[in-house]
Parts: C-alpha cells; structure tokens; sequence
C-alpha cells in the first residue's frame, strides 16, 4: 500500500508492506523494518531498524498529527491531483478566524474600511494576554462579525476581508 | 509557627507552596474557582473552598471571599503566591485588619515597590543606578516627546504592571501611537490602571535579577542573581543560575545593591530586585518583585536554601540563623517553563484536555508542575504547565540533562512549547551563553519543528491510514502480558497499527 | 569517550543509566525480552534489540546474544546494571573477549568477590573484622554442627547469593532442617549453586554500607556510608544517608576499612562493601557488591557526585580528579522503594497494568521509575516500581518530606506498599532512628491500613453503590470547562457518582 | 438511601441524602456535606465537609475497594441477615489456593497426608521469590490439584485439606 503525504511544504511517498510477518516501510530510496506497540490510546512505541521513538498519532479524515520530541508534526495525505497544484495564492476573500476561545477586545477596523498588508484588524484576548489579528491581504472589509466583549470559540469568523 | 496557612492562589505555585506547608506540618487550605474544582491544588490541600467564578475578578482577585474562607477554614496566615493578589498592597491591609498574617512584606512595601516610579526614586536615593526614562506616569503627548529626547527604541511600561503584561518595545516613531494605545489597553484590563511610562531601550540587555530574603530583624542577604534573559512577549521562558555573564565582582556588587534597596524600604521577606544589563556588565534598577518569583527554583538548586519554607517562617515570627558568608553556591541550575501554547504562532496559548502525560524524571531534575493525566488546561489563566529544572555540576552538564529531560516529555491534549525548549538548549549560542532578551526573536528558526523528525512522522501517519478501518477494535488496552503468555510473538509484531 | 553503550538490563536501573548517557552524548542500546516491549527502557534507548523470551535465563541472562546485540549495534562497552550479569565473571571475561568494554571491575576482582567465602579471607587478610561462622560452604551435617557451636541465632547464606535470595534466619534448632532446605532450593535456583554457610546473628543489628569508587590508577575514594536496616525477607525497602547511627570517627574507620578492602583487589569501578554493625558501632564485613547499588540515589544526593556517570568514565579510561577531601556531604536524603506488592499477605508480589499514576514532584524530590500510565508489571521481575527519593537540610525535614511526598502518590490497578512506607514515616521509632534489620518484623500495626481512613473509605463506598446503574453514561471524561461555562455548577456539586 | 458495608470486621451503617442541591452523609452519628468530581475512570476527588481526599474506587458486586494514602481499603456491602452472622470457624474443608500468578516450585505433602495447624503444603515462586503455603487447619490433605513445575494463575487451587 503506497500513501503520499505533504508535510514542510514537501511531498513524500511512503510504501508499507508485509514480509515474512516483518512490516516494511519504503521511503525517498531507504527500506525500513518497522515494529511497533501500542501504549495508550493515540500513542505507539516505534522500533524503526531498531532505533526507538515513542511517537503520538492523532488522525482526522485526511490530515494526520504526530507528536515527536515535544513537537506536533501536520501531515494532509495528499492525491495524484491535489500534488500538482500549487500552493494557494493569497488573495480574494479571506475569513479572520479566531485562533483560539478568546474575547474581542476591540473591533479596529469596521465594514467598507480600507486595510493594508498587515494592517491590524481586531485585538482578541485570551489568558490575560491580547493579541492584534493583521489583515493577511491588502483590500476592503467586507463584513465584522463580532463586537467587542464578544466570547468567541476557536475558529469563529471575525471579519471577512475582500482584495477586490 | 502557624497551624493553618490559606493559599490564595492556583497552578503550580500553589502547589509549590501547599507541599512546603505540609513538610512543616502546617496544614494547608485551597480557595478554587469554578474552572479549577479538579485542579491539584484543591486535590493536595488539606481543605478546599469554592470562591467564586472563573474569571480571576470573580475568585482568585476576590479579596473578601477569600479573607471569609481565611476566617471560616480557622486559617492564621495566607501566602498569596505570585500574581493575582500577591502585590497588592490594600489586600495585605486587610488581612492584617481581618487579625490574618500576610505572608510576604508590608503593605508599605509593596506600596512602594508596586509603583514603579516610586520604586525608581527610592533606588535613586540609596545611589541604584537606572535607565534614562520618563520620571513617572505621562501623558499620550508627553511620552512621545520623552520617547524623542531619549531616543528609539524605546519601551512603554505599565506603572501598574508586572510581568510583561502593559508593556511595547517601540523602533520607531511610526509604531509609537499604536504601541501605545494597546499598552494603555492591557494595562487597564489587567491592573485597572492604565498609567505608563516611557524608558531607554538597551541594545542587547540582559535580565539579570537578585533573590534577596529579609527578616523583621532587618537582617537581609542575597542568594545571588538568576539570568532570566531568554523572554518571548515580555515573559520569561528560560531562567538559570548563576548567571555565565557576570564575575564575582559584579556579582557581589549586585547583590549589595539588592540589599540596600530592600533595607530602604525594611523589607521583610522573600523578594527580587529585577536588573538590566548591557554586555559590559553594567546594571541598572528596573523594579522589585515583593512576593516569591516564578523562576526561584534556580536559587533554591544551586544554594540548598528553601525560599518558600523560609517566607513562612520569617511571616511566623523566625530570623534567619544565616549570615551572609553561610550562603554559598554549587553547580548550575536551568529552568524551563512548559507553556500550553504554539510558538509557530507566535506563542498563542493552547487549552485542553491532558489525554496523556509522561514527565521527565531522575538525578538532578525537578518538575515544579500542577498537570496530571487527565488534567485541564482552561482558557481562564496563565497557560504555564510546569517549571522543569535541572541541575548540575556545571552549566554545560545542566543544559544536556535539560535537553535530554525534555525529550522524555510525552503532553497529548494541548500543543507546547517543548520541542522549541529542545532546539533552544541545542542552539549554538545558547549553549555559548551568548544571550540577551533579543535571543528569540532572533532565532526564528527555534519555533518551527525541525525536519528531523519527518521520516519517522511520515512512518507513524502512513501506519494511521493503513489502520483505519480497526480503529475500534484496537482501542482497548493491551491485554496483560500474563494472559498473552502463550501467544506472545504475534502480539510483539503486529503488522499492523 | 565511548560513542554507543549496550545497557544489559532492564527497569529503572536501565532508564537509570540511559539517562546517564544520553546527558554525556553517548548512544544507547537497549535490549529487551518478550516482557519488555513496551518497558521505559525501551522507549528512552536510541537503540532497542530483542533477546528472548520472558524468563530471565532465556534473555537478561543470555550472554551470548547480549554480546551479539552489542556486535550487531556496535556498542563498544557494555553496562550491566545490577542483578541479571552484573556480577557474572565470565561475562566480564565474555565482553574482554570480544572486544567491548564491560562497564564493571576486572573479572578476577567479580570472581574473588563474588565468592563470600574467598571475599571473607581477603578481609581478614588486611585485617577488617568479621562475623563468627563457618569457613565456607557447609554439607547439612557441618552446618548443623556449626550453628550449634556459635549459638542461635545463626544466619544461612548462600555462597554465591545476594539480594536476600537463599538466605534464611534460625532461631532455633527446631528450624533449622527446613530453612537449610529452603535457603539451598532458593539458591539453587536463583544462582544454580546451592552451596550455603552458617554464621552468627548479630541481635538488633544495623545494616551499614560504605560508597567506593576507585579508578586504574588506583585511586580509591569513599563516598560515605548509606543506611539499609529497614528490610523485609532480607531486602532493604527504606535507605538512607548519612547514618544517624555512626560518629564521624567510625564514618572515617569505616571509610579506610572499606578502601583497603577494594585496594587488596586492584578494585577499579564503583562498588559497595557491605558491614553489619552492633548497638555498639562494632562493624563487621558482610560483603563486597561489585556493581552500582539499588540505592545510589542517597549518596549522590548528599554527595552531588554522579555515580553511574563516574563508572562509565572510568570504564572509558578517565582518572578520578577528586581527592578524598573533595568528596563532602550537606544535607540527609532518604530513599523508599516502592514495590508492587501487599505488605499484608508477607509482601506477596502484585503483577497488573498500571491504570493510573500520579507521582510526586517538586523541590527535593527525585524519583528514580520505569513505571508511566499504561504500563505493565509482569510477574517475571523485581516488583519494584520506583525509587522515591527526597534530600532536605535534616533528617526530620527528609523523612517529612517524604511522607508528604508519598501521600502525594497515586497509583491505580496494582496493590503496593506505599501505605506502610506511610506509616513508617510517621513511627516514632523510625524517627529518632531507633533502626535495625528486625524493625518490620517488630512493627506489624505498619502493615495493615490505618482505620484513620475508615470514614472516607465508608463514603466513597456508599457513593460507588448509589451510582451503580449510570456507569456507562459516567464514564466518558468531563467534557471541557470551556464547554461547560454556561451550566457549570449543575457539574461541579453533581450529587452521585 | 443507607447502605451497610463491613471494614476491618466490623459493621457500619452509612446513608446518603440530597437536601438543596447539596450531598449529604450520615455516618457513626455525623453528618458530612460531599462534594465529588471524577479526575479519570475510578478516580474522584472528594470534598467531605471541606477537607479534600482523593481516592480511587473499584467495585464489583458487593466488594468495594477504595484507594486512600497508598493503602487500599477493601469493604463489603452486607445484607441484614448477614450482619448477625459470625466470622467463619477455620475447620472443615479448605482450599488453598495461589495468592497471585506464580509456579509451583515443591509440592511438600500429598494426598492423605496428616498435616498439623500452620504446617507447610506446598512451596510456589513467583518474581524469584519463594512462598511457604501453611496448613489453616490441623487435619488430612484431601487432594492435590498440582504438580512441580505448573505454572498457576491467582486463585487456582492447589490443594484440599479437611479437619475430618
């Protein structure tokens, strides 16, 4: 079975395949013997040619989580199609999500303004910490969803802001 | 000494402090917000009463519920730990009208210190060196004038303030006015108080900050200096002592300063005297700390003396037994705080569940910590997990055992900044010493996962595919060895996640 | 320096050595039985190879496909631990052989050693005092004779044992047929020797051993003594350093005794020489253990001297660059091993999967484990969880910091002694120091749950009965406070199970 | 509700009431106010009148135990009838069985032996380490289940004796 996988940026093919009751992992030219064990739920003792690593594992649809040495590795797997195009171009509409369960503290910026590149757009607090949301394109705000003192969960909508 | 101690405050500092008191035989008293029924400083305290909502407002800055706990639990002392109320100089009042014992100074002191102008006038007074600066509070149009005549950068502080929070660097004239506004913000939403000030920004400074502990006697010794100059967004990340940039000169010197500051306003317990430093060793008074510091771990390694155990003492009426010749150090100590958050975007916190945790342990390691499985990081506070230290003979010695700790740390649940902290300890000039409050923003490259890992994360991920459609079945915990005596091979090599 | 080390063990003494290692940059090879897939051990080395099935013959005792995984890794030293090979002279002799180095003392001086009989005769020889007894190994007819002669008590030992295995007490005439029988079964199967000797049995005896370290030069450094009286079936359970029970004049005796014993055997490595001792400080010579020591901790602890990282320096050709007046202790630590076991049923052993762990941390506290949430006990080893460890100032502050760090324990799915540690904690006895090897046998109330927690007990039982149809709906974990905001103080006083 | 449960052989009686929200504990001729969250499966933290415990809870049937302090607490729900019920008189017929996973390492008497009060049956290892199973009775060995060198699971029985 061949899976292909885009992490950094990076497309990668990895082939598992059973022999002689040896699980095998075929990857950029290198053949690995993989043995592995689970230890709780979401988290696996690896043995790869012999070398250890106790690694975490969190799958969702297409888009797979590994804990590694205290960091959390995203990896999308990915289709012949999807490995052709290239990555997004930065521009049109773009929703200002919020990046975690916080509070606005207040809206800069109100519908029909003009923004720049990286101009601020709404300063959101979450643990006694606030922080300035910029504008990922240059153009106008098209819509504010929120006001201040609002309690949002992580990935409402803020504002949506338009390049055209 | 006291029978019953309260413990105004949650987290790992309240821990800290309810694991002091049960050494001594003291017994101990939690007050928990809604958020924090199930947190460890309600589970290790003796008693536990519930103060208020989760919001800090609502509970942990509550002054009267928790005086009334204080009253209703019999407790005779409440040691306010770090943040929250611990400087507040009107809350120390009333404990010591409600007949309580604040542990910690008196509330002059903290009136004193807590406003960082008067702290600046006292420190000039007993001869303290300080950085070029508005002489106090100013006004949007004033601080940018001063901002001009000392020249950019500069830094907007809050009066009120304390640990990072209120405060801007400034490059340029153009950022000015925004700085500002959101310094003024922070300020109000965090003190009430939206004053600030306006200071010289020094290129490439070192925070460098003496531990001090005075008795009602007056008699006031330096446990020597911590470096605490590794900081993203104002906070300090990674702390140790001794510092690798200071000599013995300078360190004595320091440490004479510190005391003179504290004897200027009869200090009378834990406390730290905050420094920066240029790359010529020269030091200037920045503010005191009048409550025990996140980072006094690092002290208590290197010297042996307890800092918390002997803040409660000295609040029970003790003097110190020590001169300041008996106060010796040995080997090195780091510290590194496990935040719940995402360096790749710029340190944001990140709440949740524990799902699992693995904590480092062994020689030389100290995890100062209110986690556990199962545990719940809430969006309501501090997003610090533990403070894990090590120590050793040398400081080279304590940065390898640091860095191989942190790679037994296994969080599931919440993202962290441990794999930063692992590249941090391998990083060139942190191990040189070449550091300054700079050092993060001047390696960016620290955030981001290495690609090291990818081949083995590639591994892990093609095995989660490959293993879908058994996902139920396997959730189970493993059988007990015991019972898989007889058919153990095939267990050992399962083919498949 | 060595660039790969093969750790020929398992348990917390290999998570003890790896760590060791990977703080001195060195690579780790980990070998593993069918057990021990899923062992820290195996999760913490760089390097992990399969050796065979459970049973220890069939694995940690296999020399030759030890010393073939260190081949096939190509780790160019070997460190045995303790137990398993560690002090097998023909493994010694094996690794020699074949190139790698055995992290250990030469083979001859684990031979001369290893044998009590030949270890008693180099004794006498440099003039250190030893117990009254046999010769050497007895038949059944001379032991019987033997102990008559010396009196009861007599003690059985086996000749090539350790670790309490094959060894039984006598007190009277009447059991001594049995205990012979029993203590060569034990023998037989635990060394495949069941050669025994007889001595006498020193009433209220302490068990008292001194730390030496000596490197190919011949420097030869005491590192002070540790005190092991607290056993059970002849196994230390509580240590700890200093001794409470030696003046700094039989330290020192002591010290040079056990220095000149190392000496007469051109000893190179860590190891431990062995004294019983009486009410009186007389001490004689048990044995020589010529290995790294179960309980280590404590002296490293008083000391900052790494030990296991001093052995592979050693072993890699470095010379020791302390003097015996460089070595100093400050402070007292104490060590509780804590074991999967019921201290009511004699100790039996308690294999099972560990459900849920908490373990104590903070300031003092060192826990030397290869237990985490998940992991498994199997009945094929040493029931020992975790070394507990806790330094302070005193010996009151030590043992009180360790009650309290116990208490703070919570471990799920196997029974454990934890409680009777407890227990011993607060004994008044134990307290002022009033030990020796007779102490559990003297206190069976430390065994038996105190009725202090009756009450609680009662209560949660009752809840346990009230909420026995709603457990499936109950057994999912809290949902997120964050989620809960809204209808939290329905959740937190929810009034069953 | 009241329950009855027998701890260190003796008998308590323990009734648990809801008044205004608010869980409430009769026991010994106090009244507690509990408060309880649960930290993972069998594991809660309780608050009884204030003072805080943490304690791990199994039950199965009527056997109840529950970890406090490092010790387990082994309780038993008891009916009235039982209650009025005596301990067992050691004698008649005893099995002895295997106190935890181990092998048999000697079998010391065999069927029809004699066998005195505390007098050894029969010697099993486990963990390296050897146990003595003594007689709890003076009488005869009825039967024996095991030979040297089985390995038992905890609870096999291994041998009968009988006072007869």
């Amino acid at each position: 079975m061949t899976y292909t996988f885009k992490i950094f940026d990076q497309i990668y093919k990895i082939t598992l395949e059973e022999e002689e009751g040896q699980l095998r992992v075929e990857l950029d030219g290198g053949s690995y013997a993989v043995d592995f064990q689970k230890i709780e739920d979401n988290l696996y003792s690896f043995l790869i040619d012999g070398k250890s690593s106790t690694m975490g594992v969190f799958r969702k649809g297409k888009k797979v989580q590994v804990f590694l040495d205290g960091d959390l590795y995203e990896l999308e797997a990915v289709s012949e199609r999807e490995q052709r195009k290239t990555s997004h171009i930065v521009s049109g509409i773009q929703e200002i999500k919020s990046p975690m369960p916080s509070r606005v503290v207040k809206v800069l910026k109100g519908e029909g303004d003009e923004v720049a590149l990286d101009e601020g757009l709404i300063v959101v607090e979450a643990m006694k910490m606030e922080s300035e949301l910029k504008s990922p394109i240059a153009g106008k705000v098209k819509s504010v969803m929120v006001k201040e003192g609002d309690a949002v969960e992580l990935g409402t909508v803020l504002l949506v802001v338009s390049s055209e | 000494m006291f029978k019953k101690v309260l413990i105004a405050n949650r987290g790992e500092i309240a821990v800290r402090i309810i694991r002091a008191c049960r050494e001594m035989g003291i017994s101990t008293v939690a007050v928990y917000s809604d958020a924090d029924r199930r947190s460890l400083h309600v589970a290790l305290a003796d008693e536990a009463y519930h103060i208020g909502g989760s919001a800090p407002a609502e509970s942990y800055l509550n002054k009267e519920r928790i005086i009334e706990a204080a009253k209703k639990s019999g407790a005779e002392a409440i040691h306010p730990g770090f943040g929250f109320l611990s400087e507040n100089d009107s809350f120390a009042d009333m404990c010591e009208k409600s007949g309580i014992v604040f542990i910690g100074p008196s509330p002059e002191a903290i009136r004193l210190m807590g406003d960082k102008i008067t702290a600046r006038k006292i420190a000039h007074d007993v001869k303290v060196p300080l950085v070029p600066g508005s002489d106090g509070a100013v006004s949007d149009v004033e601080a940018s004038v001063i901002a001009a005549e000392i020249g950019y950068p500069v830094m907007i502080k809050a009066s009120a303030g304390g640990g990072g929070k209120g405060m801007r660097l400034v490059r340029s004239k153009d950022d000015f006015e925004s700085s500002l506004r959101m310094a003024r913000s922070e300020a109000r939403s965090a003190f009430g108080d939206d004053s600030v000030f306006v200071e010289r920004f020094i290129e490439r400074p070192r925070h460098i900050e003496i531990q001090i502990i005075a008795d009602a006697e007056g008699n006031t010794l330096y446990l020597f200096e911590r470096e605490c100059s590794i900081q993203r967004r104002h906070q300090k990340v990674i702390e140790e002592a001794p510092s690798s940039a200071i000599s013995s000169r300078t360190r004595k010197k320091m440490g004479e300063v510190a005391v003179r500051i504290a004897k200027a306003v009869k200090y009378k317990c834990a406390g730290t005297i905050e420094f920066i430093m240029d790359q010529s060793q020269n030091f200037y008074f920045l503010e005191m700390n009048t409550r025990v510091q996140v980072e006094h771990p690092v002290t208590e390694m290197i010297t042996g003396f307890d800092i918390v155990k002997w803040m409660i003492r000295i609040a029970a009426g003790e003097n110190l037994p020590f001169k300041q010749k008996n106060i010796v150090m040995k080997g090195h100590a780091l510290e590194c705080r496990v935040y719940a958050e995402n360096p790749e975007t710029n340190f944001l916190p990140s709440p949740g569940v524990i799902e699992y945790l693995r904590t480092p342990s062994g020689p030389g390691i100290r995890d100062d910590s209110s986690i556990y499985n199962g545990s719940e990081i809430t969006p309501f506070y501090d997003p610090m997990l533990s403070k894990l230290v090590t120590w050793a003979d040398t400081r080279e010695a304590a940065i390898k055992k640091m860095e191989s700790a942190l790679r037994e740390y296994i969080v599931l649940g919440v993202k962290t900044n441990i794999g930063f902290l692992i590249r941090t300890m391998g990083d060139d000039e942190f191990r040189k010493g070449k550091i300054d409050t700079g050092f993060i923003e001047r390696h960016p490259e620290l955030l981001k996962p290495s690609a090291a890992g990818t081949e083995k994360a590639l591994i892990a991920a093609a095995l989660s595919m490959s293993s879908s459609e058994r996902t139920d079945t396997q959730s189970q915990k493993p059988a007990s060895n015991w019972k898989l005596f007889g058919r153990r091979s095939g267990v050992s090599r399962s083919p498949s996640l």
